[in-house]
């Protein structure tokens, strides 16, 4: 174990994760979500084309692998005319990635709020949209962070597969010191433990953001 | 929830009955769950419907609140103020009057968990009738003191016991100044000494002049506070009357059968 | 595929004994650059400059040739696991892998070139590099090329990526191996690419071994300079490239 | 899109999939199942040395990328002395990455089944494990079904990585075929959408299972 | 369930009682839930247990059947075939052992939702007693029989009303041949008309001769059926005695609130 090398590459890797990794999870989960959120409404509208272009698009996310769907948005789709800049496109890619996966979450959310909970938003007059949003989703939110933690814990790493579209983070880093250095593996595990600390960080972050929406619940 | 204030919406002029319902009909799927179902309800009058599980109670009450949509038969509130036959499509706004007339007690008391008591009394008067924050608070204040619950009014729902509970759900309705009260089985979750404590409530308001239709097997409540009690069993209201005569001289065979097991249970 | 039993013994390097006694050289290659190793037709055979002179090579020690495909991440980390005796796969000669390896001697020799898209007309040379963007993989030494002549460097995973980004306009120019270039050039025909410069050093490629195997270097070099003397790495080469750059 | 490179491409990429994908994700989603019902055991055993091990296991499986977990199987265990073939590390490797993850997946569905349940079991006389086996599993399994599918459809994208250690699989397939004909996104393309419909056969799968572990609750 | 194969078990020489419970102690936390509990219960006798909620009726009971652990106390089966210190550190074969004399019926039935009817029955027969497959089945299939549920037997719990369950949560209890039944609220869930069935089948156990500890609010059972009253509050036992004294004529002020509120609940 060389453990110069390993002090000389901690500040690189972390600043990888600090500019890269780390912005670029927050801003697609943060997009991702709002997507998720509206493709579960259309999956659960009971409008068939809705829910069926909703069922399509997470199919596909979900049955392809990642990778190609950073390529598709980088590579391909300038040859019908649209060049997107790298850290956009890694932003669309990872927010529609997490847009398909969190889209399931939301749902089962949403569906496991019991029925009694609409009904007394409808008995005091709310329409649809009005309980789904002072009622349901509020009750919904609690249920999903568990599932969202894990969504963005998964998204933290994938994200180093942007620097495949030229996106500088905290795996390239690691991947430029192990290629002049020739120790590959002591500095894979250096970035992975880098990772380990972000996601202990986050999941942290989890159990406070659970304890405050569980206020309201008997344990 | 004191008398000057509360049911005066519900303040017609006494001739036309504020509820009048008309051949009421609904199947799930092959399963006919109401055949036809007709009554009318007076302002300040209370309502008790019996029946065994499946009869239909709740699926009346459900219709009444716009919650379940039958497939034919008429509802007027209000000498036909909202007006619905059930026969055509129902708009969403008038679903929506529907609601605005009537408000209902749950079984399993429903509030929401995610707000304090407090929050689920004035829900529906700031969020949905846009009063002022103050008033809607002043007055549910009010309403949970009435209830015994002023002190419970930063309480989560999951710190209250059933009783207090469904005193809330009974506060929240009221707190909308509806026309109609529905209540469905409102004390059948309840441990049998925390019964009392909701019956009173509903006692109080039955005779402060609160119209109100109630589905519950307290026979002894139904007596006490009912003007009619409407016996249902398979889809039908198999009888009708006042309560003395009703429990003590019924005419159909089914509702002797039906009122013996819920008296002598075994 | 079997995994070499020879890297058991690996920290100390490689004898030909060693070698010899196992009755097969296990190379660890990318199989994915051409046309250095790749696979004939995509799916077909593994084939290649690179394959067919360390094949040739291995005919002379006596053993057999056995093949380990992986990526360039994994490549060094293979070799010094001992999952490989050897990688063919261009790996050029500098400062640090020779502290990390036993390099053999080289048998290829490409200048490396700068090259541009068609339609540009800033960059002539290496000296107008400096402040423009240039797609290099991390992993060839034309990484350090670029940044010595003060180009942004946009990090890719190998050549065809690059040639993509070229085309589409997002970098300005990269820096590989000519051969490289002049394989695309064969292949594609009209690339749309154009070189405009030169490195004034050939870059120098060779195997790479475990470190202190200078006993199997010596005989992998003693086999490098017959298939030199008897002609056989020029032909080789030339079937590739029309020309010979093994020396 | 050069259709005819499309068509000879498609069965070496499908192929790759039958030999290296498949079998790979079955059988180290199998293991990875046996390995998480440990460790969800090991959680709730309620003895703290235990669940100590199993929690720190779920945190470093889930917080560090597959990728280094990959490496350090195959590239740095042979340091200490340990040389695996490359078939079995990945097994290995895919193994306790799925036992990390649905480890988590399976306690969540056991805690899920009522505490009824558990006290039902003693009054007929059955001991804690006896209880476990035979009335909170089989509830349990009908909850984690579509997780755990989640998990498989994941599993199945990440046996790309296998390639890094020498399996072939389909991605390996691809990018062989890529490297040849420089037709990278067009490729890459092509492997995403096999998989795509591996991963609709799997879906299948999933709602027939879920089907029938559903027989006994009400719709 | 038939007189002959049943109570067997229990038929020890009649001087000793089955069950003698001594000075049991128990709290949460801070919350002493049970005092000091002392009762004993001859073969063959019901006992009921009455009190408000909260008062520690259940934690009685599933001490008794081993699912909660008293912090102090003694509890004596058959005479000292089991006999349990809670004082010192209880062995899980202690518990086992305990278990094995007593059945428990829960309020809520908590049958197993994925076995069927006669798979509920048979599986402590067969997976924990050991025996014949055959043999477990015959015998369940009688009680099932007896309780009305014979062509049930291939239904799955989900597709069973309230009484039904509860029925099957009793015949799997009596399906052990515990020396000991144990009730907790068997009927408080259930809808009103549904309470006799289940209230019939517990009277003819009772007549029978099975010994039988009842949590329960249905006072007109406690009549007819008990032995033994105990008017639970706080932890201790206020008052205790022979049904037709201790509901006509309580001398403790606490059981006539009590008995009030059940009586006359607003
Ligand atoms: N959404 C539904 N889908 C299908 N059947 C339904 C639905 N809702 C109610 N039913 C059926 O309609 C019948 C009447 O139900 P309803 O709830 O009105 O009866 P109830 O008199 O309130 O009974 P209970 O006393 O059990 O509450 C029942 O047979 C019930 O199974
Ligand atoms: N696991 C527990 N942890 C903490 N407190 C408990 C626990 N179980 C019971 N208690 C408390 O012990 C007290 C007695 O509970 P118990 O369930 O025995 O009462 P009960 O007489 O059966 O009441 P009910 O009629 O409501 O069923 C209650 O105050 C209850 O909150
Ligand atoms: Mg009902
Ligand atoms: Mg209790």
């Amino acid at each position: 174990m060389d453990w110069e090398l390993f002090w000389v590459s901690l500040w690189p890797i972390v600043r990888g994760g600090l500019v890269g990794t780390i912005p670029l999870s927050i801003a697609s989960f943060a997009i991702g979500l709002v997507i998720a959120l509206l493709v579960a409404l259309a999956r659960i509208s009971g409008i068939r084309v809705l829910s069926g272009i909703a069922r399509f698009y997470v199919s596909v996310i979900r049955g392809t692998p990642l990778l190609v769907q950073l390529f598709v948005i980088f590579y391909w789709l300038p040859s019908l005319g649209l060049l997107i800049d790298p850290w956009p496109s890694a932003v669309i890619a990872f927010s529609l990635n997490v847009g398909g996966y969190a889209a399931e979450v939301i749902r089962a959310a949403i569906l496991s709020v019991p029925k009694g909970q609409w009904e007394a938003g409808h008995t005091i007059g709310m329409s649809r949209t009005t309980t789904l949003r002072r009622i349901i989703l509020p009750q919904a939110a609690r249920v999903s962070v568990p599932p969202l933690s894990n969504t963005f814990i998964s998204l933290v790493k994938d994200t180093s597969l942007a620097s495949l579209i030229l996106v500088t983070e905290l795996f390239r880093e690691a991947q430029k010191i192990a290629a002049f250095s020739q120790e590959f593996v002591m500095i894979y595990m250096e970035a992975a433990l880098v990772y380990w600390v972000f996601s202990l960080v986050l999941s942290t972050a989890q159990s406070r953001i659970e304890k405050r929406l569980d206020r309201y619940v008997a344990h | 929830m004191s008398p000057t204030e509360s049911p005066s919406r519900a303040s017609t002029p006494g001739s036309t009955p504020l509820l009048e319902v008309r051949g009421l009909a609904k199947s799930f799927g092959d399963h006919e769950v109401l055949r036809s179902i007709d009554f009318t309800l007076d302002t300040g009058k209370v309502l008790v419907l019996i029946g065994p599980s499946g009869s239909g109670k709740t699926t009346v009450l459900r219709s009444l609140n716009g919650l379940e949509q039958p497939d034919a038969g008429t509802v007027s509130v209000a000498g036909g103020e909202v007006a619905i036959d059930f026969a055509g499509p129902v708009s969403a706004a008038t679903r929506l009057a529907l609601r605005d007339r009537s408000a209902m007690v749950f079984q399993h008391y429903n509030l929401f968990p995610h707000l304090t008591v407090l929050q689920n009394v004035t829900e529906g008067p700031i969020v949905v009738q846009k009063r002022a924050r103050a008033d809607a608070e002043a007055e549910a204040m009010a309403l949970l003191e009435r209830v015994g619950l002023a002190d419970k009014r930063d309480a989560f729902p999951f710190e209250l016991s059933g009783g207090q509970q469904q005193r809330v759900g009974i506060v929240r309705a009221v707190a909308l100044r509806p026309q109609l009260l529905l209540f469905d089985e409102p004390t059948s979750s309840l441990d049998p000494e925390l019964v009392g404590e909701v019956l009173t409530v509903m006692k109080e308001l039955a005779e402060e002049g609160w119209t109100m239709v109630v589905v519950t097997h307290e026979l002894v409540f139904a007596r006490e506070v009912a003007d009619e009690v409407l016996f249902l069993d398979g889809g039908v209201i198999v009888e009708r009357g006042a309560p003395e005569r009703l429990f003590t001289a019924p005419t159909q065979e089914r509702t002797k059968q039906f009122l013996n097991r819920l008296l002598f249970p075994f | 595929s079997d995994a070499p039993d020879a890297g058991a013994e690996a920290s100390d390097g490689l004898t030909l004994a060693e070698v010899q006694e196992s009755g097969e050289l296990v190379v660890g290659t990318e199989g994915t650059y051409r046309p250095f190793s790749y696979h004939e037709g995509g799916s077909g055979a593994l084939t290649g400059y690179d394959i067919e002179v360390v094949t040739a090579v291995a005919e002379k020690l006596g053993v057999e040739v056995t093949f380990e495909e992986t990526q360039w991440d994994a490549i060094f980390a293979g070799l010094q696991s001992g999952r490989f005796d050897i990688i063919a796969n261009q790996v050029s000669i500098n400062d640090e892998r020779e502290a990390a390896y036993t390099m053999s001697d080289p048998y290829t020799v490409s200048p490396g070139v700068l090259i541009v898209a068609d339609s540009n007309t800033e960059i002539a040379s290496f000296d107008d590099l400096s402040g423009f963007s240039s797609a290099q993989s991390l992993t060839s030494n034309w990484y350090e090329v670029a940044v010595g002549y003060g180009a942004t460097v946009e990090a890719v995973e190998g050549w065809a990526q690059a040639a993509e980004l070229l085309t589409q306009g997002r970098v300005d120019a990269t820096v590989n191996d000519e051969l490289t270039f002049l394989d695309f050039e064969k292949t594609e025909g009209d690339t749309g690419l154009k070189i405009v410069d030169e490195t004034d050093d050939a870059s120098l490629n060779a195997f790479a071994l475990p470190k202190g195997s200078d006993d199997l270097a010596a005989a992998i070099n003693e086999a490098l300079a017959e298939l030199r003397a008897d002609g056989t790495l020029a032909a080789i080469s030339e079937s590739y490239f029309g020309s010979d750059v093994s020396e």
